[in-house]
């Protein structure tokens, strides 16, 4: 299992400044391994990010967003203790969902 | 007249790239991917593992059994029980042994990561040295074989070697060099060694890991046009004395992010 | 669960098919995400092409989008990347990177709430130009800027 | 550990029984050289005999701030007596084989495949073209190096002797010796002497 995102979230002003990290490979499909083998694509297609029952951020990538992804955008209607989850599915179908508690500012 | 008027332009377009190059590293600060493999390395040291089934979590890194804040900048450092001066990941190598019961050359197997294969060595040295940040580089030099590893660390660092006749010094023995674009710390001064030992380890962008000081000589001898330097060796050890002591003083920053 | 959402995907029959499985269980609600993925507009190979496989007939250059990003990356396998737009009613912000195998790289959907901003880092295989497309009250408009990407290191 | 590396740790130790305090600058030598036996192992084609010093290399690592003036006149006439030149004659080749040569800095490297040409990296030291920004520097800017001093047989003779064995000219140099150690032949040479000295190369634009 892919592992967990390092998410932060935090109140600046009135809005939520979201930062997030994945761990992922992003292979673009082009890559060859030592044996001269194309390394296969593998890469995070779909990712949502919810807050009180409403989708915040969505985006669909492709193989061209660097490995180990990193994410920072931010929206309002966010309060300290309140949940954020932030989900990823790639492109073999592996997936991960985490949560992360707003911080105050 | 020409001329006269084209090296100010050449000067300034110079220093326009310098700018650029600054500003790219600049914005990598905003987040760190070493954070992915730190948090894997805390695991690891809880992780029972081993024959013995044991956890790292007693393993002395120096300031005693289990004491992982500040452990990093105080490395290396001679230990009695190896009767040897050892760097984090040899000692960490010591305590898979003695702890878990892992032959040396298990606890050796994997000791850089690759795409798609983790290091459990890569992400405890990831961790360790994170739990150091913001503190003082400060390795002892009070055993006379710390003392003995500092000065033939140096030695390593002039000898020139090779079909190119490079030593570490080639590249790391003068002020305000670069290759390429990217600026070579000058190891034989203070503030240029501080910041070098500062940022070690660092997740390299151009690769996608976190590198160890380790991993930073074993690519730099390669580079050198030497045969493969073997993790863990005495000379690796040596060296890194060497660089921790010229180091010494400066904040520890590391993970660090770079190229 | 792997398999399974394997199977799903595979099935690929768009909204449809994954309003099923939700309903089946196989996915719970929340995990099930926005869309499908735009096969069509990761595989263009120009900005044009880009614009129209992503619902656009043409864009228009403007001012009111921002490209932060450094003039010169260190290197090509990270580079930093900064939109940001003033167009009212934005919608989407996609990442455009006109050398790359496919031009596109990334299509973020906005929401309202959300600030018409976002950081990321794309790979660029040699220097090019960036082209940020924001769909703004639908339409489409651009902006562009060069990147330089510099052979690094010692080397070897 | 390895039983070499025990019998380098003993040695370690024996030397040290013998100095209270400070290790002196033979015993840092020798324990350095100990070490580095123990720690290197041969990869690729990089064997562990690439470790054994040349003579300038053993003194140039001896004396990491210079060399002194009568041991640097006598190194370099020495390591003058070993320049080849063609013997065609002709030590200008092809700029543009030279630009490729300058860019690329596989070669001799463990990993590095022995059957494929080496390069030689210029720009990991040296300004060139005025259209490659990434360049370092280590070593001067050659950027109109010829467009300044023309094309005349003494500055062809001069730039291919500097690039075989930089050593002849200034000694302790940290410019590979690329004719002399072999890792570049007599035609790549050339084509690195017309990058420098060709009208048409892109150095003297």
């Amino acid at each position: 299992m892919a592992d967990a995102m390092r998410i932060r979230a935090n109140i600046v002003g009135d809005k939520v400044e979201v930062r997030v990290l994945m761990s992922h490979e992003m292979e673009t499909g082009q890559r060859r391994d030592a044996r001269g083998d194309i390394v296969p694509a593998h890469f995070i297609q779909n990712v949502t990010v919810t807050h009180a029952g409403k989708t915040v951020l969505s985006a669909q990538w492709g193989p061209a967003i660097s490995k180990n992804p990193f994410v920072h955008f931010r929206f309002k209607g966010g309060k300290p203790g309140e949940k954020l989850t932030i989900s990823w599915v790639d492109n073999q179908g592996d997936k991960r969902t985490d949560e992360a508690t707003i911080s105050g500012g | 007249m020409a001329l006269a008027i084209a090296l100010p332009c050449l000067a300034r377009a110079q220093q326009d790239t310098q700018k650029e190059i600054e500003r790219y590293r600049e914005l990598l600060q905003d987040g760190n991917p070493s954070e992915l493999f730190e948090a894997r390395g805390a695991e690891h040291w809880k992780t029972k593992r081993g024959p013995k089934n044991a956890s790292l979590e007693r393993c002395d890194l120096g300031l005693s059994a289990g004491v992982v804040k500040g452990a990093y900048v105080q490395l290396p450092r001679y230990f009695a029980d190896t009767d040897k001066v050892q760097d984090l990941e040899s000692r960490l190598v010591s305590c898979m042994v003695a702890l878990q019961g892992l032959s040396s050359e298990e606890a050796k197997r994997r000791p850089y990561s690759g795409p798609g294969q983790p290091s459990v060595m890569t992400d405890l040295v990831a961790w360790i040295a994170s739990e150091s940040r913001g503190m003082r580089i400060a390795p002892p030099q009070s055993h006379p074989k710390e003392r003995l590893a500092y000065r033939a660390g140096e030695k390593i660092f002039y000898y020139r070697a090779g079909p190119h006749d490079f030593a570490c010094a080639t590249c790391h023995g003068e002020d305000n060099k670069r290759i390429r674009l990217q600026d070579l710390p000058n190891l034989t001064n203070a503030r240029d060694a501080q910041r070098a030992f500062g940022t070690w380890p660092a997740y390299r962008v151009s690769q996608g890991e976190v590198r160890s000081m380790q991993w930073r000589l074993y690519d730099c001898f390669r580079q050198q046009r030497f045969p493969e330097l073997e993790f863990t060796s005495d000379a690796a050890i040596a060296l890194i004395s060497f660089l921790a002591k010229q180091g010494e003083g400066g904040t520890f920053e590391a993970p660090a992010i770079k190229r | 669960m792997n398999g399974k959402r394997r199977e799903v995907l595979k099935a690929g029959g768009g909204a449809g098919v994954l309003a099923l499985a939700s309903a089946a269980g196989l996915i719970r609600p929340g995990e099930a995400l926005g869309q499908e993925w735009n096969k069509a507009a990761f595989g263009t190979k120009s900005v044009a092409e880009t614009v129209k496989a992503l619902g656009g007939g043409s864009s228009t250059e403007s001012k009111e989008i921002q490209i932060t990003a450094p003039d010169i990356a260190e290197n090509g396998a990270v580079v930093p990347i900064s939109v940001e737009s003033r167009l009212a009613r934005t919608q989407a912000i996609a990442i455009m990177i006109e050398k790359n195998p496919n031009t596109l790289s990334a299509n973020f959907e906005i929401p309202e709430g959300t600030d018409p901003f976002v950081t990321t880092r794309v790979k660029m295989g040699e220097t090019s130009n960036v082209y940020a497309l924001v769909k703004a009250d639908g339409r489409y408009f651009h902006a562009v800027k060069e990147i330089k990407v510099t052979i690094g290191g010692c080397g070897g | 550990m390895r039983p070499d590396a025990v019998a380098a740790a003993a040695l370690c130790a024996a030397m040290l029984f013998g100095c209270a305090t400070r290790a002196s600058d033979a015993e840092a030598e020798r324990a350095a050289l100990a070490m580095m036996k123990t720690s290197f192992k041969a990869q690729g084609q990089a064997g562990v005999d690439r470790l054994d010093q040349d003579e300038v290399q053993a003194l140039c690592s001896r004396h990491p701030n210079g060399l002194p003036g009568d041991l640097a006149e006598k190194l370099e006439k020495a390591q003058l007596a070993t320049i080849r030149y063609p013997a065609s004659g002709k030590l200008m080749g092809d700029w543009r084989e030279g630009e490729r040569i300058a860019q690329s800095g596989v070669g001799k490297q463990f990993n590095d495949d022995p059957s494929r040409p080496s390069g030689g990296n210029c720009y990991a030291c040296h300004r060139l073209s005025s259209q490659e920004l990434s360049f370092g520097t280590i070593g001067p800017s050659l950027y109109r190096f010829g467009k300044e001093r023309g094309t005349s047989d003494a500055i062809q003779r001069y730039a291919y002797g500097k690039i075989y064995n930089p050593e002849a000219f200034s000694a302790c140099s940290n410019m590979p010796r690329f004719g002399h150690n072999g890792i570049l032949t007599e035609q790549q040479i050339t084509h690195l002497v017309a990058l420098l000295l060709d009208p048409d190369s892109p150095v003297n634009k």
